[in-house]
């Protein structure tokens, strides 16, 4: 465990990650960005969290149980996405011209509208909980296991 | 920036590449056959995302763009791919390699190897 | 009933996925309930799979646009060239669909009770159903990119399998030097995927073989994306790791393990005949293929003889027979541009190694079944420390003699009638190669014989007196093989004029595969 | 002699790919031969899809398949790093 300043400093910061990952995923269908990348952006802040702390710390706020079925269901919500279409074509994107993320904007460059992608921005949250789920309980699981930490099942 | 001599991204790639191949067939040590492989995958990666260039292009997001040409916008979903699928197989390689070091106590490859067909 | 079929590519591959998500969340309530779990959703892939063969041999390649309007939309309205990912499924990779889900089936079957005492059982399925699908996405897809992620799926669960038994360090150098080859061999896909997009702009498969032109950097990518497959599939100079790896996995992934080196033989094929198949300097690649398959023949059989573990003594046999399909289809490649030659011999050499492709699909994983009993029951690898087993695994024995008949290619069964269709038309072509082949065949029966003697026969050891035969899941995946072996050897013609062919013809006829793709604008 | 087949084959490999990425074989590095594709995604992913980014539109809908596939790779990594890590307690005989 560093001193406390360092974790004074980290848990302050932790707040702007998260945020900014947020940003990144849900502006995904806008600006630079979406699932993968703003999973990244938290999961970077986890890996920070996990140096200014040590493992066995986080491991209490942190279960891996809680991450598997946390990265399942962002799985499972991905590919429900992706057989809702089904009754066009699996992959369909159902979601164009409906109310929820249904509008379709202008042709050429535009200011961006975020009620716009129809099922994109929803698997940019699916993919970005997977991530960021599976990322965080790859490097736990690395950390625990080289501090000589046994893992539950 | 119209035109870069000797298509020197591709170039760079190329050469990247043959380092990391270098790395793989040469280096005992497992960590360093892995950077190899991480290497490989970069200069992969690099190849693909140049690919996609076009001169004087913008990036291929129309929000608060200014009118004119595009980069492809293809070549950089593929090197998206390619990034975490890299990021998945680095993940087990080193899992595979704390177990390696763990039994045998040793990281070269020539040590640990020891049934040999 | 229609929609299913129309939606069949896709849910036999979606189908294992979703059930690869719902393992561990089901499993951590009830493992009953995860066990029927993996079992329903493969059997009902497999009814999905022989459904969809039926529908292609009447109507013929089944196609499938990702996300489009309409699934056999494959170009966008007023536009020729295919933007979205399309499932491509002709006879070729239907025989491979059907190869998997028997396998698959089997394994998991197997899986039951062999790793009924060990942890992590949750994950070991997830990992199985995430196998499946990435085996099924390499046989059915159109797309080059997609092709390389399915390869990627394929080999990560794979290699994370292989290293399953974490209490020695053998396991995990197998598992390591799997996930590295196919790190190398995906990157070198990739590559090569890169010098095609570079040129055409596409990455649909038969778009591409439209335009494809065979420039240089053509040919650049052709090495590549063979010296990938073949890295893959453990061709002789490139072999060094199958051993390691086949031989400590838990047995049936290694019978899994060996349809997906199928698969990446399969990807090959498809590289040679249906990309290239227009422009390719078919005498060239063929002969290369011939050589390398001569040798991976003859160094597989040699190395086994003197292989006491006994699944290492199995993989390099898979190796050997490999060299089988390598020298079929070779044949067949070479004389791609002469359409007397194929006509007389050089579609019989193609449907040889396919035949032989199914066959080895069918024995191998038996084998390898075998093998993981034997080790069930004695607790080691090792032929030397086995004897008089036959006393208490009768099953087993019996078994395993059908495996060894048929791998040697005794004639009344299967493996004969691959490799005598093999022997007649690559005799036409070489007689040197069909001699090898006999050579290599004489190796295999004798090396199996004395691998019989010491693991069953003889004098029952005292430290196996007690116990009992293995578990009757394993007898029943066995078994599921074991009937596939009798039926193709009661059936030979039946087989060869249903499916073999079809598959041949599948590969032979590029214009089809390039037509169902650029021609059917509804 | 590993050492010597080692070096020859890396010769041969960079020696193709350096040649093969230089402008005569090489396209020039900005300007790609043929574009189609990419062309048709720029012009038609807004109606298509909805989306401004077209990057996200070709990553999730174009090609929604291979993302689902990369999606499954990290989600079979993080399942594969957690089995290899588990412990390794003797469980009793049967399920």
């Amino acid at each position: 465990m560093l001193s406390k300043i360092v974790r004074t400093v980290t848990n302050e910061f932790m707040l702007f990650i998260l945020v900014f990952g947020f940003y990144i995923i849900a502006h995904g269908h806008l600006t630079p960005g979406g699932g993968f990348q703003g999973g990244a952006v938290i999961v970077s802040g986890v890996v920070m969290l996990l140096v200014a702390f040590n493992s066995q710390e986080l491991k209490k706020t942190l279960h891996e149980r809680v991450l598997s079925i946390m990265e399942s269901t962002g799985a499972l919500i991905f590919i429900a996405l992706a057989f809702a279409g089904i009754g066009t074509a699996f992959c369909y994107n159902f979601l164009v011209g409906s109310p929820i993320f249904g509008r379709i904007p202008a042709t050429g460059p535009n200011p961006g509208d975020i009620w716009t992608g129809g099922v994109i921005p929803l698997m940019n949250f699916a993919v970005g909980l997977k991530v960021i789920a599976g990322l965080s309980a790859v490097v736990l699981a690395m950390a625990l296991f080289s501090s000589g930490e046994e893992i539950e099942e | 920036m119209d035109h870069i001599p000797f298509n020197f991204p591709f170039l760079a790639a190329a050469l990247l590449v043959g380092v990391s191949f270098y790395i793989i067939i040469f280096k005992k040590n497992l960590i360093k056959l892995i950077m190899g492989v991480a290497m490989l995958a970069a200069g992969v990666n690099l190849f693909l995302v140049s690919l996609g260039f076009r001169a004087g292009g913008a990036a291929p997001i129309y929000t608060n763009v200014t009118e004119g040409p595009m980069v492809m916008p293809v070549p950089q979903a593929l090197t998206l791919t390619s990034i975490v699928i890299n990021v998945a197989v680095l993940a087990l390689m080193l899992t595979m390699v704390i177990h390696i070091y763990r039994h045998t106590g040793s990281l070269d490859s020539e040590k640990s190897r020891k049934m040999k067909g | 009933m229609a929609a299913l079929i129309t939606h069949s590519p896709i849910l036999i591959i979606a189908i294992p996925l979703l059930a690869a998500f719902l393992t561990l969340p089901i499993g951590m309530a009830s493992k009953k309930a995860r066990n029927a779990l993996v079992i329903v959703s493969l059997t009902f892939v497999a009814f999905l799979v022989f459904a969809l063969a039926r529908d292609i041999s009447i109507n013929g390649i089944h196609i499938y646009t990702l996300g489009a309007t309409s699934p056999d939309l494959t170009t966008p309205t007023g536009f020729m060239v295919p933007v979205r990912i399309i499932l491509e499924v002709d006879g070729m990779s239907i025989l491979m669909g059907i190869i998997w889900s028997i396998v698959s089936l089997a394994a998991a079957i197997y899986s039951l009770s062999h790793i009924a005492s060990e942890t992590g059982q949750n994950r070991f399925y997830t990992l199985l159903l995430l196998m499946v699908t990435g085996g099924f996405g390499m046989m059915f897809t159109g797309d080059l990119f997609n092709l390389f992620v399915f390869l990627e799926i394929a080999s990560i669960s794979g290699a994370a399998l292989i290293a399953f038994r974490t209490r020695s360090a053998d396991t995990q150098e197998g598992g390591f030097k799997y996930i590295v080859v196919s790190a190398i061999a995906g990157l070198m896909v990739l590559f090569a995927i890169g010098l095609l997009y570079a040129q055409y702009n596409l990455l649909n498969i038969g778009a591409l073989a439209q335009v494809i032109q065979y420039t240089t950097l053509d040919k650049i990518a052709l090495a590549l994306l063979l010296i990938a497959f073949a890295m893959k599939t453990g061709m002789v100079p490139l072999h060094l790791w199958f051993p390691d790896a086949y031989s400590v996995a838990p047995a049936s992934i290694t019978g899994m393990l060996v349809i997906t080196s199928h698969a990446c033989m399969y990807a090959a094929f498809r590289v040679c005949f249906t990309l290239y198949g227009g422009v390719i300097d078919a005498p060239v690649v063929g002969w290369i293929l011939i050589v390398f398959g001569l040798l991976t023949m003859f160094v597989g059989v040699t190395m086994a003889v003197y292989q006491k573990d006994v699944m290492r003594f199995m993989s390099y046999h898979a190796i050997s027979q490999l060299g089988y399909m390598w020298v079929g289809v070779g044949v067949g490649l070479a004389v791609l541009g002469n359409p007397a030659l194929l006509a007389t011999y050089g579609r019989d050499a193609i449907s040889g190694g396919i035949f032989h492709i199914l066959n080895h699909a069918m024995y191998k994983p038996l084998l390898f079944f075998t093998g993981g009993a034997l080790f069930h029951y004695t607790g080691t690898r090792d032929l030397t420390k086995m004897g008089g087993l036959a006393h208490k695994m009768k099953w087993t024995t019996i078994l395993y003699i059908i495996g060894t008949l048929s791998i040697s290619g005794i004639p009344p069964l299967n493996g004969f009638s691959s490799k005598i269709l093999i022997y007649e038309s690559v005799f036409r072509f070489n007689p040197i190669l069909t001699i090898t082949g006999i050579i290599v065949s004489i190796l295999t029966l004798a090396s199996f014989t004395k691998a019989f003697h010491s693991a069953f026969m003889g004098a029952e050891l005292p430290e196996y007196k007690e116990g009992k035969e293995v578990p009757k899941s394993m007898i029943i995946a066995m078994m599921i093989l074991a009937a596939g072996i009798v039926f193709i050897t009661l059936f030979p013609s039946l087989i060869v004029d249903w499916a073999i062919h079809p598959a041949a013809d599948a590969l032979i006829d590029q214009g089809a595969y390039i037509n169902a793709v650029t021609g059917a604008v509804p | 002699m590993r050492r010597i087949t080692g070096l020859i084959a890396l010769i041969v490999l960079v020696g193709f790919l350096v040649w093969g990425v230089l402008p005569p074989i090489m396209h020039d590095f900005g300007y790609p031969d043929a574009s189609d594709m990419d062309d048709y995604i720029i012009q038609n992913a807004q109606e298509e899809t909805g989306s401004n980014n077209v990057v996200t539109s070709v990553v999730f809908d174009y090609r929604l398949l291979d993302t689902l596939g990369e999606a499954t790779i990290l989600f079979t990594a993080a399942m594969g790093v957690l089995l290899l890590l588990r412990t390794e307690k003797r469980r009793k005989e049967g399920s």
